[in-house]
């Protein structure tokens, strides 16, 4: 919990009895660039737009999709200065997790541990709600999963998924083209079908980014040249 | 008379074919003065792990209770059991906690994991863990029961098998210490059936 | 005027009212409702499954059953409102009983549990000027001195034992029908049914369907003397929601 | 260390301490009572250092009053004695208490129960159960006559030949003792 | 000017130091010649060449790990005296023995019980034996308990303080009747009925106490001594193996029980032990 | 820590009795400290044709120890024209150790043989020379490893128990001599002390001694 100076709770109930500091920060999720993830049989597929403000920026040094643990993933939509904090925070809890138990943690576990952060940021003194929400992909004893993590502290698991800018058009998109036995394969094809659905201007290997974890419980980022190989199939 | 040989303990754990059995005497005493002919020094976790906690009984019977406190959160929080290497490394950071007060106990745990592959391991009060693959002892005559293990014991025992080496170890082994015996109960552990006896030995 | 005082959540408009609790007790009316139903040989909560979207992926750990929690064998609970708030109460309610157990080696009695969630409840609206938690449980639970028992608690951290109690949306519609039908002597299948019923009005779906409903039993097995809790799978309910469709049909013909 | 000695019979428990307070060689008073009710149906016989003796037995009466005025229901006596387990446990390591407790007690439903609770903290329901030399005397002889369908009077000659045999063997004997009694009915204390 | 003042062994200063009194002892050695003279002694004992004696004792105890533990009684009763003793000899908490023979058949109406160190009994007590039958010899009749016991405990008296452990009792019947003398090795003698000697006889008195009559008939005694042994052997963890129970009468003394302790134990408690309060499955 | 002239050597021995056959069987290993000084020293004084004397514990004794005892041993069969038989080998052995009751001789003491009947005897003892006649017996750095392994395969009747029986194991001399080897491969395992190879004497009447080497592991 933050230190805070002030004592008293910044996210308040509504008379309508909403939170509306939370409902807020979805809205600044809503405004960041679309993320989305896809669970499929033999693994699990995450993606999302890489918008740079400018030609200038050095598009190697802008890294969005983050390693938690060697087999989970996470990506953000939103604000990315508050995701460095629950990346760091996650990154933590799966290690004093690891000393206690010797074990991995198990993706929901790790998921639980930053929703219990996330929603402590909605009921202490003198700190706002974070203005992200995650998709956090990994692979454990349980098999792939998917989960998501919005501002209030709630998580749920997800066969697909999307957030960010054009979240509803992507979801749609989604129901129709997931297929219960789909492969890691189709699905990392499907991720960028759906990208491709929203995307503003020409898709490559410079403005996107994407993160598998397969059977082998490891999960990484594609590199350029094979997110290259995989546009050239879907284009 | 050290802490560690002051209420009297011995257990012995073995691993067979997809089994596991972990067997205790029944004393408490203080000293040399028997107090009772029914105190269990093998706790049970879950089905297929038990938990033996040789040395001080106090505190054997508060680690015991903070175990139980510590799986079943685990088990709430991620609807499974603990697997037995889990457990036995949560055991030695538990103990570690305390490097400069220990607890005085030698824990012993046994238990075969979903797929029936036995795991034994034992520890010393600061949670040093040892895994083997044939048998782990414990107790007030550590070299009497190591003995009787090392010559009884052999690999890839069926649960009867393993049943009858590990009551025979217990049984000859107490019997050269003054400090345990009087009586003894066997868990046997195994995939489809698992089985709890008490052995009829010497109560002097 | 009254925008002054409802912001700061510990302190009394002057009417004498506590705005931000008022406010969470709203915010729970909006969300999923739940029933529990008490009966002599055991108790039944009931809640709406909100299918967001046929991509949720319900097999996964910990997101079984988003409104069903279990605290210990003998305890229970059923949520409504902000699930990420309840997720830090059921944590608590679980430290709490093992807490109680590590103590005396017995089981904590239900009430008891209720009364010290509702006191970390009440202590959101009185001191360290944090929000309230927007979260009403329903306890469902057995234990030596009171046997089955089934207790509500809102964001005041106020609970009561009930014999049957709706929250959630359209709780108080619920609430009427359970006053009416709940009888003393119901048997588990009475139960169940009434909170199909009750569940099947309250939803705004037309149809019943077992998929739009969890439901979860409190019973004991006399033999082994243990408490069991227990989800209700969907084919032991699909019998339930067609008698209870039928019954809906025929009493609409006649009235 | 002064004598205590508990017998649990068919649905009742008795208890037996010696009833001297002794100060370094001084017999201060020969009827104190070292069995504290904990409630209407437990009791606690304490034995060891008299500060820690009188101290920890009144917290732990004091603190099931306490329970049973917060909860409708009282604590069992398995409970109670748990609950003063866990202190003990912990005193130990903080600032020992030299306390040796038997707690008895009568619950309905479960019968009577006697636990030996040292001021280790290790706990254990027992049919016969005491502290100091005297009891090792008693112990043996316990061990022969004691039998699961125990009367009332059969444990009353019990206790007398008890104190009896530790009157007449112990160097340092204490000459008066107090016996009490918990069943269904509650606690009494019996006459010598 | 011969001293008038009688010399006794030990008396006159402790035992240590090489100037130790000349208290001698024949052992096997050509030298018969000593027993032949005054108090029944032993020859000379290599003693270490070290200043502080006791300390190098103390070490000695902890290299040697001599046995300790035990549970022995006897008493007079109307028919006779009753000897019981149990079997145990344990190192620290190893038992190092389920079967030392704890009487010592001095002689037919002689018998000695062994309770501290093993081989003190065993040597001094046979020792005792030979100067019984030396008085034999010379006196032409049997030597009385009384004598016996004073021999022994002025043996173990010359030898206060040197680390001699024997806890024993010199039982018999002589022309003046059934007797029980309690000797140590602090040189204590003092004549009983009732005795009881070792770790567990706090545990054989309670039930010897309880069951003790004078007038009792042969069997009852037998089964009191024996019941004695076990409830000791039970409670007490350095007493056990097997109890062996003698009755002595004028016609000397005859060995009528030798039980296993497994055998008495589930013999008496078939159905289970009080101290089995909780059913353990 | 001050000086002391005594150590210990290592090395364990067990002693079997059966009915027309005793064992006795000593591992060869000598060591001080951590270090290892041979691995072939014999720990078993053959002291005269119907008796065997193995002693562990501090080697300096023991050799002073056989050598009175050979010497009273010669003395004895001059003195008396024959050898002298088992049960009064033990007792002279008890008292040679009394005999030193104020400066012991270091040393745990197993003596075996045949007696008159041919059933074998075997006497175990202390430092200071307190015996008792068994079935069977071990002594020496592995006694703890190896006693309870022979108490559960050797089953010797105790002589304290009425009827009296005789004091020796029921089990055959070959079932005798596997457990023997059992139960030293034990030892060697646990036992630091005990390794390197095993001495097996076997006496029996009608074949006198005869030897055996069983080598163990030599880490």
């Amino acid at each position: 919990m933050a230190e805070s100076a002030y004592s008293f709770s910044l996210t308040t109930f509504s008379p309508s009895g909403k939170l509306v500091q939370i409902e807020h920060a979805l809205n600044a999720v809503n405004q960041g660039a679309t993320s989305l993830g896809i669970k499929a049989r033999d693994g699990v597929v995450i993606a999302t737009e890489k918008k740079l403000p400018s030609v200038l920026v050095d598009k190697d040094s802008v890294k969005k999709i983050v390693q938690l643990t060697p087999e989970i993933g996470v990506i953000y939509s939103g604000m990315g200065p508050d995701s460095r904090i629950l990346v760091r925070k996650a990154r933590k809890a799966a290690q004093t997790y690891f000393m206690t138990y010797n074990e991995r943690i198990p993706v929901a576990q790790l998921v639980r541990e930053v929703a219990t952060v996330m929603q402590e940021f909605t009921q202490s003194g003198g700190v706002r709600p974070f203005g992200v929400s995650l998709l956090i992909a990994g692979y454990d004893s349980h098999g792939p999963q998917l989960y998501q993590a919005d501002p209030s502290g709630t998580f749920f698991a997800w066969k697909a998924s999307a957030i960010g800018k054009n979240m509803t058009d992507a979801k749609e998109f989604l129901e129709k083209r997931y297929a219960e036995d789909m492969l890691l394969e189709d699905a990392i094809g499907a991720a960028l079908l759906t990208l491709k659905e929203g995307f503003e201007g020409a898709m490559d290997e410079d403005n996107i980014e994407v993160g598998i974890v397969g059977k082998d419980h490891e999960f990484r980022c594609l590199s350029k040249s094979e997110i290259k190989d995989y546009l050239e199939e879907i284009l | 008379m050290s802490i560690s040989t002051y209420n009297g303990a011995a257990i012995i754990a073995m691993s067979g074919k997809d089994c596991v059995a972990i067997g205790c005497d029944l004393r408490l005493g203080i000293q040399n003065q028997t107090l009772a002919t029914d105190f269990k020094k093998v706790y049970k976790i879950h089905d297929r792990l038990y938990l033996g906690l040789a040395g001080l009984a106090t505190d054997a019977l508060t680690l015991n209770q903070r175990f139980q406190f510590k799986h079943n959160m685990y088990k709430l929080r991620e609807e499974r059991n603990m697997k037995p290497a889990t457990f036995a490394h949560m055991v030695s950071k538990t103990l570690y906690e305390k490097r400069f007060g220990p607890y005085f106990v030698e824990p012993v745990i046994a238990g075969i994991d979903d797929d029936g592959t036995p795991y034994i391991t034992g520890m010393d009060s600061l949670g040093a863990m040892e895994t083997s693959k044939d048998f782990m002892v414990a107790g007030t005559a550590p070299n009497s029961l190591w003995g009787v293990c090392e010559s009884f014991y052999r690999p890839n025992l069926g649960a009867d098998d393993l049943f009858e080496t590990i009551s025979q170890c217990l049984l000859s082994g107490v019997d050269r210490d003054a400090l345990s015996g009087w009586g003894a109960v066997v868990y046997v552990i195994a995939k489809d059936k698992s089985f709890v006896r008490t052995l009829k030995g010497r109560m002097d | 005027m009254a925008r002054r005082y409802d912001s700061r959540t510990t302190i009394f408009s002057p009417e004498g009212r506590l705005y931000q609790v008022e406010y969470a007790m709203e915010s729970i009316s909006n969300s999923g409702s739940a029933i529990g139903i008490l009966c002599k040989d055991g108790v039944v909560l009931a809640t709406e499954k909100k299918v967001i979207s046929k991509l949720l992926d319900t097999g996964a750990v910990g997101c079984k059953r988003e409104k069903m929690y279990k605290i210990d064998d003998h305890v229970a609970v059923a949520v409504a409102g902000l699930t990420a708030d309840a997720n830090i109460l059921i944590n608590k309610a679980r430290l709490n009983a093992q807490q109680y157990l590590f103590t005396y080696q017995e089981s904590m009695p239900v009430e008891q549990l209720v009364r010290r969630l509702c006191d970390v409840k009440q202590g959101y609206t009185q001191f360290g000027g944090m929000r309230p938690f927007g979260v009403s449980f329903l306890y469902a639970g057995w234990d030596e001195e009171a046997g089955f028992q089934l207790y509500h608690s809102d964001p005041s951290g106020n609970y009561a034992g009930w014999k049957a109690h709706a929250i959630g949306a359209n709780n108080q519609q619920a609430q009427n029908i359970l006053n009416q039908d709940w009888k003393e002597d119901f048997s588990f299948r009475d139960a169940m049914k009434l909170a199909l019923k009750v569940l099947g009005k309250t939803m705004d779906s037309t149809s019943l369907t077992s998929d739009k409903v969890e439901m979860s039993v409190v019973k004991r097995d006399e033999e082994t003397g243990e408490t069991l809790f227990s989800y209700v799978t969907e084919e032991e309910l699909d019998p339930l929601t067609e008698e209870v469709n039928e019954e809906g049909k025929a009493a609409k013909s006649d009235d | 260390m002064e004598y205590v000695m508990g017998i649990k019979g068919k649905g009742f428990a008795m208890v037996c301490t010696s009833a001297t307070a002794v100060q370094q060689i001084i017999t201060m008073k020969h009827d104190e009572d070292k069995i504290l009710p904990l409630g209407t149906h437990t009791m606690v016989a304490t034995s060891g250092e008299p500060g820690d003796r009188v101290q920890f037995s009144e917290f732990v009466a004091a603190n099931a009053r306490l329970y049973a005025l917060r909860n409708k229901s009282k604590l069992s006596t398995k409970a109670i004695a748990n609950f003063t387990r866990g202190e003990l446990a912990t005193a130990l390591r903080k600032g020992p208490k030299s306390a040796n407790l038997l707690v008895a007690g009568y619950d309905k439903g479960k019968g009577a129960s006697l636990y030996f609770l040292d001021y280790l903290a290790t706990l254990h329901s027992m049919n016969i159960a005491g502290y100091g030399y005297g009891s090792w005397f008693v112990l043996s002889m316990y061990d022969r006559m004691w039998h699961p369908d125990l009367t009332e009077a059969e444990a009353l000659e019990m206790m007398r030949l008890g104190i009896e045999e530790v009157k007449n063997r112990l160097v340092v004997a204490s000459p008066t003792y107090t016996v009490k009694i918990v069943d269904e009915n509650g606690i009494r204390t019996i006459p010598l | 000017m011969a001293s008038t003042r009688l010399n006794v062994p030990g008396l006159d200063g402790r035992c240590a130091g090489a100037s130790r009194a000349a208290a001698t002892l024949a052992l096997g050695g050509a030298d018969l010649a000593s027993l032949a003279g005054g108090s029944p002694v032993a020859s000379e004992f290599p003693l270490p060449a070290v200043q502080d004696l006791d300390r190098f004792e103390n070490n000695v105890q902890e290299l040697v790990k001599p046995e300790h533990g035990t549970t022995t009684l006897g008493f007079i009763f109307r028919d006779g005296v009753i000897i019981a003793v149990d079997s145990r000899a344990s190192q620290g908490s190893y038992v190092s023995s389920q079967t030392v023979k704890k009487v010592i058949e001095i002689n037919p109406y002689l018998v000695g019980t062994m309770a501290g160190g093993a081989a003190d009994c065993a040597f001094w007590q046979r020792n005792l034996g030979m100067q019984c039958r030396m008085f034999e010899l010379k006196n032409k009749k049997r030597i009385t308990v009384c004598a016996a016991s004073k021999m022994l405990a002025n043996t173990m008296y010359s030898y206060k303080g040197m680390g001699l452990s024997m806890g024993s009792m010199i039982g018999g019947w002589d022309p003046s009747g059934p007797a029980i003398y309690y000797v140590d090795s602090d040189g204590q003698r003092t004549k009983g009925t009732i005795f009881s000697v070792g770790s567990g006889s706090l545990y054989a008195y309670g039930v010897l106490d309880q069951g003790y009559k004078w007038d009792m008939d042969v069997d009852t005694a037998v089964e009191l001594g024996q019941r004695a042994i076990y409830h000791a052997q039970f409670r007490d963890a350095v007493s056990g193996g097997t109890c062996s129970v003698y009755h002595i009468t004028k016609d000397g003394w005859t060995k009528i029980r030798g039980n296993n302790h497994y055998d008495m134990h589930y013999q008496y408690y078939p159905g289970g032990h009080p101290t089995a309060a909780n059913d353990v499955i | 820590m001050s000086w002391s002239p005594y150590d210990l050597n290592g090395g364990t021995c067990i002693a079997i009795g059966g009915e027309g056959y005793c064992i006795v069987a000593a591992s060869t290993r000598l060591s001080t400290g951590f270090s290892i000084l041979t691995a072939d020293k014999s720990m078993i004084l053959p002291v005269n044709s119907k008796c065997l004397i193995a002693s562990a514990g501090f080697d300096g004794d023991r050799s002073q120890l056989h050598k009175v005892l050979t010497f009273r041993s010669e003395n004895y069969e001059h003195f008396h024209k024959k050898p002298m038989s088992c049960p009064a080998m033990a007792q002279m052995l008890g008292n040679t150790l009394y005999y030193k009751r104020f400066f012991p001789y270091y040393t745990f003491n197993l003596c075996a043989g045949l007696d008159d009947q041919g059933l074998g005897c075997v006497y175990t003892y202390d430092a200071i020379g307190s015996h008792e006649r068994v079935g069977y017996s071990c002594q020496g750095s592995g006694k703890d490893l190896v006693q309870p392994v022979l108490d559960n395969q050797l089953k010797a009747p105790s002589i304290l128990e009425l009827p009296p029986k005789v004091a020796v194991t029921s089990l055959s001399k070959d079932e005798a001599i596997e457990t023997v080897k059992i139960a030293f491969s034990a030892a060697s395992e646990r036992d630091i002390y005990t390794g390197d190879a095993v001495e097996i004497f076997v006496m029996t009447p009608e074949h006198g001694v005869q030897k055996e080497i069983l080598p163990l592991r030599r880490d």
